[in-house]
């Protein structure tokens, strides 16, 4: 067990691996997680971010290296058992059920933390916390108003707020986000961020985005990855300034 | 009992299996490359029989029947998959089980309707009706080490059109990624029609060569289907390596089971199954 | 096919008010695009705007509620994804669709054939120089190849039918600079070579030095058709859309 | 889990009023009928939870008609007197404990392997009562009497009545269905029928979800045994057949014919099956011909079965009323 009362960390990865085939998606990455800290991870398409974010939320087992979650060890521990213990996710491909109204969405979601939902005979709807905590998470997403509409019929925007919805809804304490600002308009982005910022006051983001933008304006650390290994990490400024990194990778970006 | 009933047993387990591996080649093909479950497999490998047993009856010559029954055999294929399959290709899987089950309603209902209710059986031609001596009294029948040579045959040419073959590539890409192998200008519409075809004639088959030594009866499709379903599950879907390998596991263990634990035959093939699947839930070999 | 002979003027593509649904959700509404012979077009906007809709649409892979496709001059609205290909389109998607079960050479030559008009421009030997990194990993199995040579396995495959057009879905996406650099130096080369490409892709500063039109989508709808020169001196058009 | 809609209910009221009048009038040999088609449509409805709300295409639930059915053959099929406080619950206790067996190797899988192990794991409890000479093997067994239906000393019911039997069928049939509602209404639905659509998604939101598909399995599989235990009681014979794999193929054809994942469908489904398993004998001897292109047809054509087209045909009227009112 990794040591990690000394400091403010909250999840750590140690020589976390994963390969497909003789691909390694992420290659040997040493990283930790500060409390209350909005931690952004960037790099181009096909760097290993998603698959990082998969290996953090349990749904791909790593190859090599450990996860700690305050004091519990998540490396190979389950999606479900990850966000029982308090982080939830988004998904870059919005990962909804469409076939459900808004709210059912978001009822599904916050009645994961009821302590079992093994409940044979009260109509579901009737659990007012439930309800309550659906409801709170489709306010912070300005979903509230019309919480019957099929999520089907929603718009391309809303059915990305809905997908952040859900994840509060199950109120967690850490938040990966896989690129929240996918696709959105400039409108729909700006208040993607605006959320973005309010949780950060109380909560602990792990963030990628490739809106570079968005990134240096919420973001308070940045590793960056490309070919699945960890160039490297620290604040917005030292990032900005690094040679390697704008080689790699922002140098292309900026001056696109 | 001694050595020689046991090398007799594990022959006649082994030409089982190569039956076995026949049937389940189509079926795995057509799981892997198609996404199909295709539960009137088994009919057809009915149908080889009694098209072997109708017309060698006719012709007097089983050779004769089946170089005839073949063709017919992949006829009905093709026109099964023109007519129903090729509809169900983006359905799901409940819809392929219902039609397909379907299918078998007919099949063995016309089945009954041209050749009615009795057993038949097809006698081995002359030419390989010997047996060979083991021992005094132990001899092995020719006509079934010519089934083994035949379906040896067989599975090494379709191992070779599946792996050097452009057609092969083709059907492998197709098994990986629908999509892209469309978008690559392959035909797959008429990809699939071949493979279905190709995996009725396989069944059909087995089915002919295997009439002399089973006896035709009504509803034998349903065993060697669901026998053979085993054998793919436990193989892994879509890959015929697997196929070869869970059809010797299945082939050798019934005929074992049959003679070492007589009142439980049957079970014996299926715990093995759900042993394996345990084991391992995507069968021996996954393909890719 | 006969409809490519020389000093025609009909338009490789010529697509007429397009609607993609997938599913219930309204992808493309009403896009119009037409391709010339050897021309290479841009396609610009943000992710989930409808570019790779676009480019599936006009392949067949995602068939149009309404509106028209031709290609060389004739309708292929009803045709199979394959009857269109075979009219000289090739596609490069952006998840790069290499089979992982077959060998980078299966990967060259299973789909490989004479173009529309019988040209045969392409051999491997070709393809091969072009990527002479293939050249050491033809035995390798799709799933043992890198991202940088998924990608060229997927351009050389492409180049591998002698197609008029290749549609380039993201073609430098998730490459080390390096490689991106090797695949426009290729893409120039597939220009020079006469074949017209439609090409995705974030960077738009390549795109504009190397396509002579710019299309921007935004929302499903074509908002910009215009030449590069153009595109830039308006920067705020730029700005507006894409964010750049 | 979707609402029932107005019509919905009012056919179903209708249906029950129908059912409830019937023996007063009909015919002995339609009232054998309509057991037999309550009897398939309880079997029918419990597979709809499994594949219509779970997402788990089974194709061996006949298992579980049939093990109810032995339950009450092998324990009490010689018996002169016995009542169904003892004789219902060993049933579905047996048939729980096979569901729990089943099921927990099933759920492992997914996709085609659950199908195909559903499917196995099913002819392997058939080729067991098949061969196994302890309970007849393939001649079946016989069951003596109908069970007691006492409080105390005091005959609630007399089963042997087949009137009686009729409305203890029904009444077994309202209940299971109303079991069914309430359950997809609790929180286990919402989680079942987010499992169908999507379980990864359901994972990741907290649940462990294996847990709820085999929860969906046994209970499903022990409502099967309720109705095979119908079946056994009311025809005093079981044979293998009962758990063979035509069996499972057969109910699945009632759940499709009827419509998946609405509860009533399966009960239409189970009419118009056993209706045509009636009906068509008398046309031709070669009837499976017939019901196999019917069923062709229905998937081709009517993939979400008979009660997709009562919706059809429940909003002519009312685009006719529509227009109406507009003209």
């Amino acid at each position: 067990m990794a040591n990690m009362s000394d400091n403010n960390i909250i999840l750590r990865c140690q020589g976390l691996s994963k390969s497909f085939g003789a691909l390694k998606a992420v290659n040997n990455v040493d990283l930790d997680f500060e409390s209350g800290v909005v931690h952004a991870i960037i790099g181009p398409n096909g760097a290993g971010k998603t698959t990082f974010i998969n290996l953090l939320s349990g749904e791909l087992q790593p190859t090599e290296g450990q996860i700690y979650f305050k004091d519990h060890d998540l490396t190979n521990a389950s999606p479900n058992k990850i966000s029982q213990l308090g982080i939830g996710r988004s998904y870059q491909k919005t990962n909804i059920f469409p076939k459900f109204t808004c709210l059912q969405n978001c009822w599904i979601a916050s009645q994961s933390r009821l302590k079992t939902s093994m409940k044979f005979f009260k109509s579901a709807h009737r659990d007012m916390e439930v309800m309550e905590r659906a409801q709170r998470a489709l306010e912070l997403t300005h979903l509230a108003m019309k919480p019957e509409i099929l999520a089907a019929n929603m718009s391309y925007g809303e059915q990305r707020q809905l997908e952040i919805a859900m994840m509060l809804a199950t109120d967690p304490e850490l938040m990966l986000l896989d690129e929240p600002l996918a696709g959105m308009g400039s409108e729909e982005g700006a208040e993607i961020i605006e959320l973005m910022r309010d949780l950060a006051k109380t909560h602990t983001l792990i963030l990628i985005e490739h809106d570079m933008d968005a990134v240096f304006a919420i973001a308070d650390q940045l590793s960056v990855m490309e070919n699945g290994i960890l160039l490297e990490t620290g604040t917005v400024q030292q990032i900005r300034n690094s040679k390697t990194v704008q080689e790699a990778y922002l140098g292309e970006e900026e001056t696109a | 009992m001694e050595f020689s009933f046991y090398l007799i047993q594990l022959l006649n387990g082994i030409q089982y299996g190569f039956l076995l591996f026949l049937v389940a080649s189509g079926l795995t093909l057509v799981f892997g490359i198609m996404d199909v479950i295709n539960l009137a497999h088994g009919s057809f490998y009915m149908i080889g029989a009694y098209l072997a047993f109708w017309l060698t009856g006719i012709f007097g010559s089983l050779f004769l029947g089946i170089v005839l029954a073949i063709p017919l055999a992949v006829a009905l294929g093709f026109v099964v998959e023109r007519l129903a399959i090729a509809y169900l290709y983006k359905k799901g899987h409940l819809h392929q089980v219902l039609l397909t089950y379907a299918l078998i309603l007919i099949f063995d209902e016309a089945q009954r309707f041209l050749w009615g209710n009795d057993s038949h059986g097809v006698d081995i031609p002359a030419a390989l009706s010997g047996s060979i001596t083991l021992t005094d009294i132990q001899v092995y029948p020719v006509y079934r080490l010519f089934v083994s040579f035949v379906c040896i045959v067989i599975g090494v040419g379709m191992f070779y059109v599946i792996q050097k073959t452009k057609l092969g590539m083709t059907i492998r890409a197709g098994a990986s990624n629908r999509q892209m192998t469309q978008a690559l200008g392959i035909n797959i519409e008429r990809l699939f029609t071949i493979v279905f075809s190709l995996g009725v004639g396989l069944a059909a088959f087995a089915g002919m060569i295997a009439a002399p030594i089973d006896s035709l009866y009504p509803g034998m499709g349903d065993n060697i289907l669901i026998i053979s379903l085993v054998v793919v599950v436990i193989g892994g879907i879509g890959s015929i390596k697997g196929a070869f390998v869970g059809a010797m596991i299945i082939g050798v263990s019934s005929i074992f089971g049959k003679t070492l634990f007589p009142s439980m035959a049957s079970i014996v093939v299926y715990a093995m199954m759900a042993g394996i699947l345990i084991w391992k839930p995507q069968g021996l070999f996954k393909s890719a | 096919m006969t409809t490519g002979s020389p000093g025609n003027n009909t338009p490789l593509i010529e697509a007429r008010g397009l609607h993609t649904f997938y599913g219930d959700s309204h992808i493309l509404h009403g896009i119009d695009i037409t391709i010339h012979k050897s021309e290479t077009v841009s396609l610009i906007g943000r992710n989930g705007m409808g570019k790779t809709t676009t480019l599936r649409t006009l392949i067949g892979l995602a068939p149009p509620r309404q509106g028209t496709i031709k290609v060389h001059g004739r309708d292929i609205k009803k045709s199979k994804v394959h009857k269109i290909v075979h009219q000289g389109i090739a596609y490069v998607p952006d998840d790069r669709g290499i089979f992982p079960n077959l060998s980078l050479y299966e990967n060259l030559i299973m789909a490989a054939r004479s173009g529309p008009n019988g040209r045969d421009d392409w051999p491997l030997s070709r393809v091969l120089d072009l990527f002479p990194r293939l050249k050491e990993r033809m035995g390798h199995m799709g799933n043992q190849l890198s991202g940088g040579e998924q990608q060229m396995l997927t351009i050389g495959r492409a180049l591998m039918t002698n197609p008029d057009l290749i549609l380039l879905d993201e073609a430098t996406e998730g490459l080390a600079p390096k490689l991106r650099k090797i695949i426009w130096a290729v893409i120039k080369q597939i220009k020079k070579a006469g074949i017209a490409t439609v090409i995705v892709d974030k960077d738009i500063k390549t795109l504009l030095e190397i396509s002579d039109r710019n299309i921007i989508i935004e929302k499903g709808k074509i908002i910009y058709d215009g030449d590069s020169e153009k595109l830039i001196k308006e920067p705020e058009i730029l700005k507006k859309y894409v964010g750049v | 889990m979707q609402k029932i809609t107005k019509p919905v209910q009012l056919f179903l009221l209708i249906a029950l009023g129908f059912a409830l009048w019937f023996p007063s009038v009909g015919d002995e040999f339609y009232v054998e009928l309509l057991i037999n088609i309550m009897i398939i449509a309880i079997f029918a409805m419990s597979l709809d939870l499994l594949v219509g709300y779970t997402g788990l295409v089974s194709l061996g639930h006949a298992a579980f008609f049939g093990i109810g059915a032995y339950g009450l053959g092998i324990f009490f099929g010689e018996m002169n007197q016995y009542s169904i406080w003892a004789a219902l619950p060993v049933s579905l206790i047996l048939t729980a404990l096979a569901a729990v067996v089943i099921g927990w190797i099933s759920i492992r899988t997914s996709g085609i392997y659950f199908i195909m192990l559903t499917l196995a794991l099913a002819q392997m409890f058939y080729y067991y009562f098949f061969e196994s000479k302890l309970y007849g093997g393939d001649d079946g067994m016989f069951i003596s009497t109908k069970p007691d239906v006492n409080f105390g000393s005091i005959q609630l019911l007399d089963l042997g009545n087949e009137h009686t039997f009729y409305y203890f069928t029904l009444g077994i049939l309202v209940v299971v269905f109303l079991f069914l509602v309430m359950i997809l209404r609790a929180p286990f639905g919402q989680v079942i029928t987010g499992i169908c659509a999507n379980e990864q998604r359901v994972r990741s939101l907290g649940y462990a979800t294996q847990r709820y598909k085999l929860a969906s399995f046994v209970i499903a599989g022990t409502l099967a045994g309720l109705a095979g235990f119908l079946e056994a009681a009311h025809t005093g014979f079981i044979t293998p057949s009962y758990l063979g794999w035509h069996e499972s193929g057969n109910i699945l054809v009632v759940v499709i014919l009827g419509g998946l994942g609405t509860l009533y469908g399966p009960i239409i489904g189970a009419v118009a099956l056993v209706l045509l398993e009636d009906f068509l004998p008398d046309i031709t001897e070669h009837w499976k011909i017939v019901l196999g292109m019917i069923i062709v047809c229905v998937v081709l054509f009517l993939p979400n079965g008979i009660s997709s087209l009562s919706g059809k045909i429940f909003r002519i009227p009312s685009q006719i009323m529509k227009t109406i009112l507009r003209g």
